[in-house]
């Protein structure tokens, strides 16, 4: 099957993906989305707590808990914390499938206050635009140099200020990496190093994976992001044609590995007609 | 019972209780239990000036500010859940169509923290969260100050109290006291925060009922001012053990509010020509209401409160 | 279940989990589910130099203070709900006896709060209650300051961070989550609070049937250290849906330990001489057992999950 | 049947005392403890909220809700709210009677939070030790010149600063009514006029009545405390004579209603034994 290819209706539905779970795909046939996820997922470690949020990080969950973190636990800002993995694809986390079987409905306020404990392993962030010191903003973006609204933090703004480590996720243009952003929705390292303390904000939290369409990011101990790893197939050139800074290389630079069978299977049971990952932008 | 029922029409709820100008807590569950019905009952009274707030509000927020209810918008996250951006939000603060409207921007849990404090009954409460951003340097209700017991930054978030708050439940008696379960957001603290209530049920039930399960009631009648009896009212927003979220119909209400002739037209064929929540699921037709309905009921293991 | 099982007895769970000079939380429900088993297992086990932490704490503060076993209370009342004073509290706060205590005065909001905060992660939170009080001028962790919103004056309270909370539930699975009903008190704040949680209950269930009702999870498994299957491990305060409260207990507790001697003799053979809760039951004998049992259940009215 | 003398054990249980209710008792038959809980009770408006507590207030509100005020709703330190009257003599507020069939069960914080918000319209409170202005002490008490150490505030101090209005019950004697209290538990009126505002208390919040056991005392607009009705039987005199400060005494002093049969049945169904009416003093 090819993963660009969305399967017939028929195919949908809350079990009768089960049976791909069994199945080892060969790895080539992935979609830009389903390598996102899966190095997503990747930085989940087995037994942490994790603030899942919506869109793609709601699969790199279910992709962890299915595959090397099934101690795993995912918390969401409806008040929900959730061991086991849902039935069926999730639209959002409030979705009754969702809520149905999990560990505890709560307040909002019960997973906030796991958040601000420091008891939140790593948080997973979507952006509009991301620059230099990992700074995110969600609420004004850029386009064709117009200041157009986007709809605003959600709980970015509080996991990127109190999660230990944050993990972001975004397409690679040059509009999108910029060397600063216009609006700081959620911190990163701000200006660079120490700037998270000056601020007030908790010791050793911060970005610490920023996973792009073209590779992975991460930031050193100034704050400054660097390209750690690169996707199959893509070159040094192309991330830095499309990052809006001089972005660092590491000198070790290492190739993303692909997506496995089995985390391909999770991520095709769980959003069968490629919702999510279909394209990479929702 | 001794108490008075506060059983009433949206129409009537929302002609009693909700003026222009109000400040309204809507969505305070998140995805869950929007209550669609009401807000629709106030674009159709013609309400205008309206605070919304809520922290992610989903697709009502944009359906009110398209059609010139709103003024202002205190939330975290304006915009349509499960497709992406809100177009009416987006016109009304680039272009100020059909109305300018001002947007303080909170972040979920400086919202929750807002509405907390409210139910407290204390003038802000202390947070970490939002230092370091821009939320905090343009939101006046978000202000640094030292710890009065650690010397440590803090950020003052002060309280949030709503005119009317309108909460969806699963069940409630005739005088508001509620049970509400799965998706519980900033809900328990709204209800409290508010100066009024208005529960949007799909049941009403008994006293009995809600005392026979005294942890479950999470709004207590006493803040209620209304509660009206309206199935499905949160449609296409889902309700735990009543009915599934319509993503369908979020992502036909992305495609039809592109542009603002065609936002027009949805708000007249969904809201503005239908009287009321009857005729509103009769659009929607059978099969749809078919396919969203329970297919598998889950029910708790009851607990006993007997001695 | 990929997690594993956190289930122990009473003896290992304290032994494993609670030294000497931990701030331990007990009595968070007020005066239902008191978790009497675990406190007569920490003056078996002879720990010295708790801090006892709780709001109300009935007469389980007052036995452990008498056992010798605490150098301080954190507490807003320290007695014996239904039969007045702690005698034990007394000796100790104006004789010294059997050793000094030092009392930090609270009143329950004040608790309630710095729990509060301790669950927030935040390190203070404001109230206005105390205000005037001298409750607010002999207790260290409570500090009046401005509002740096409103000018107004304020109490901070400082958060309250247990080493470890010990809490009677109603039905937990073997992981540690945990449903609870009825009276909730400060046992929410207080698991989140603590570092650690030890969870007694009166049941255990499959994970499937907290599940099936994830909004009366109040303690998540992961939160907890220790699970103690131990019924009646309350007695002589209620667990609601399983037991009464023993009034006489309280009573009689309250006749034999006015002297000192009369004291001992009390907690040789109550607790001393007692190696654990079947031999505890044994004494409290079959009618009074039968007598406490619950004689009329009061089933809750499902919720329904599906979907 | 004589109020003083206990009903045999019999006689007690769920609902064997319902045939008192249909009754109507002599009424000069009552103990002082009940005509306490009688005046406390009436201290209770329709369809307020009351914060009860413990002990006496626990009939108070019972017998208002059963007569004068149907529509009053108790709400209890554990995070119980109650619009109908439980179904047993309670001990506790926790007692499983109290919460089974309640409103709702939820956090201390929940009722709490109504209470800071202004929301309760009285709060009980007993005290071992009373000031001319109010202020009250149940912290340190003196007896026979010894400082003893009494169980502490609970609830009283928070009542005490942000109900409306509080009421207190305490039994009338020298050493409880004093010039000064030792230890401000819950503060009355400070020093007089404006001390509370000048405290950051609430506006309008301060004691409202003190329910002895010789007479009711109430406040002057400068937060002192007078003799507003004396109980059946008792003088002036007497009163002034236990009180340990001169209490100034209303012109237009009244006599206290004495208990109705209506009022003492109800009394007598929940507290069968006199457990809480026999002596004033629990």
């Amino acid at each position: 099957m090819n993963a660009r290819q969305r399967p017939p209706a028929e195919f949908a539905g809350r079990s009768s993906c089960r049976a791909l779970w069994e199945m080892t795909l060969p790895v080539a046939l992935y979609s830009p989305g389903e390598l996102m996820v899966t190095a997503a997922a990747r930085e989940i470690a087995d037994g942490e707590l994790v603030f899942v949020g919506m869109r793609l990080p709601m699969l790199a969950f279910l992709v962890a808990r299915r595959t090397h973190a099934p101690r795993s636990i995912a918390l969401y800002e409806n008040g929900t914390i959730r061991q086991t993995p849902s039935t069926e694809m999730l639209y959002t986390m409030g979705d009754p499938a969702n809520l149905c079987g999990a560990t505890q409905c709560g307040q909002m306020l019960d997973v906030m206050g796991l958040l601000q404990q420091g008891r939140v392993d790593v948080g997973f962030l979507g952006a509009a635009e991301l620059d230099r010191f990992g700074n995110l903003n969600t609420t004004w973006g850029r386009r064709d140099g117009e200041l157009r609204r986007l709809p605003g933090s959600g709980g970015a703004c509080d996991i990127a200020c109190l999660a230990r480590r944050t993990v972001v996720l975004l397409v690679h243009d040059r509009s999108r990496l910029c060397e600063r952003v216009d609006y700081v929705t959620s911190p990163g390292y701000g200006t660079g190093n120490g700037w998270r303390r000056a601020q007030g904000l908790p010791e050793g939290s911060g970005p610490s994976a920023v996973i792009t369409t073209l590779g992975v990011l991460r930031f050193g101990s100034d704050g400054e992001a660097y390209l750690a790893s690169l996707h199959p197939g893509v070159s040094v050139e192309q991330v830095l044609a499309n990052t809006g800074w001089t972005l660092r290389v590491a000198d070790e630079l290492v190739e993303t590995i692909p997506p496995s069978g089995q985390e391909l299977a999770v991520i095709r049971e769980f959003d069968p007609h490629h919702f999510w990952t279909r394209s990479d932008e929702r | 019972m001794s108490a008075e029922s506060k059983l009433m029409t949206m129409q009537e709820a929302i002609e009693r209780h909700v003026r222009s100008g109000s400040t309204v807590l809507l969505g305070a569950e998140l995805e869950q239990m929007i209550p669609f019905a009401a807000g629709h009952e106030l674009i159709r009274q013609g309400r205008r000036d309206l605070t919304l707030i809520g922290p992610i509000s989903d697709i009502l927020f944009d359906q009110l500010i398209g059609a010139g209810c709103v003024s202002r918008v205190m939330a975290a996250w304006v915009g349509n859940a499960s497709a992406g951006l809100g177009y009416c939000f987006r016109r009304a603060v680039e272009s100020g169509i059909p109305r300018p409207i001002d947007v303080v921007d909170y972040s979920n849990l400086t919202m929750a923290l807002a509405l907390h404090a409210a139910a407290l009954g204390v003038p802000f409460l202390p947070t970490y969260a939002t230092l370091g951003s821009d939320l905090l340097k343009k939101n006046g209700n978000l202000r640094e100050f030292r710890s009065p017991v650690s010397e440590e930054k803090l950020v003052a978030v002060r309280s949030l109290r709503p005119d009317i708050a309108i909460l969806q439940v699963q069940r409630a008696d005739a005088f508001g006291n509620a049970h509400k379960w799965g998706s519980l957001g900033v809900a328990v603290d709204g209800a409290r925060a508010a100066r009024k209530v208005i529960v949007v049920t799909e049941e009403i039930v008994e006293p009995s009922v809600i005392a026979s399960d005294p942890n479950r009631t999470l709004i207590p009648g006493f803040l209620v001012a209304a509660v009206v009896n309206e199935p499905w009212g949160a449609h296409p927003s889902p309700v735990q053990g009543y009915y599934g979220r319509d993503h369908a119909f979020f992502a036909e209400y992305h495609e039809q509010t592109r542009k603002l002739g065609d936002f027009e037209g949805w708000l007249a064929r969904w809201i503005l020509e239908v009287p009321g929540r009857r005729e509103y699921m009769k659009r929607l037709g059978p099969s749809r209401i078919e396919r969203l309905s329970v297919r598998e009921h889950a029910f708790s293991r009851p607990a006993d409160f007997g001695y």
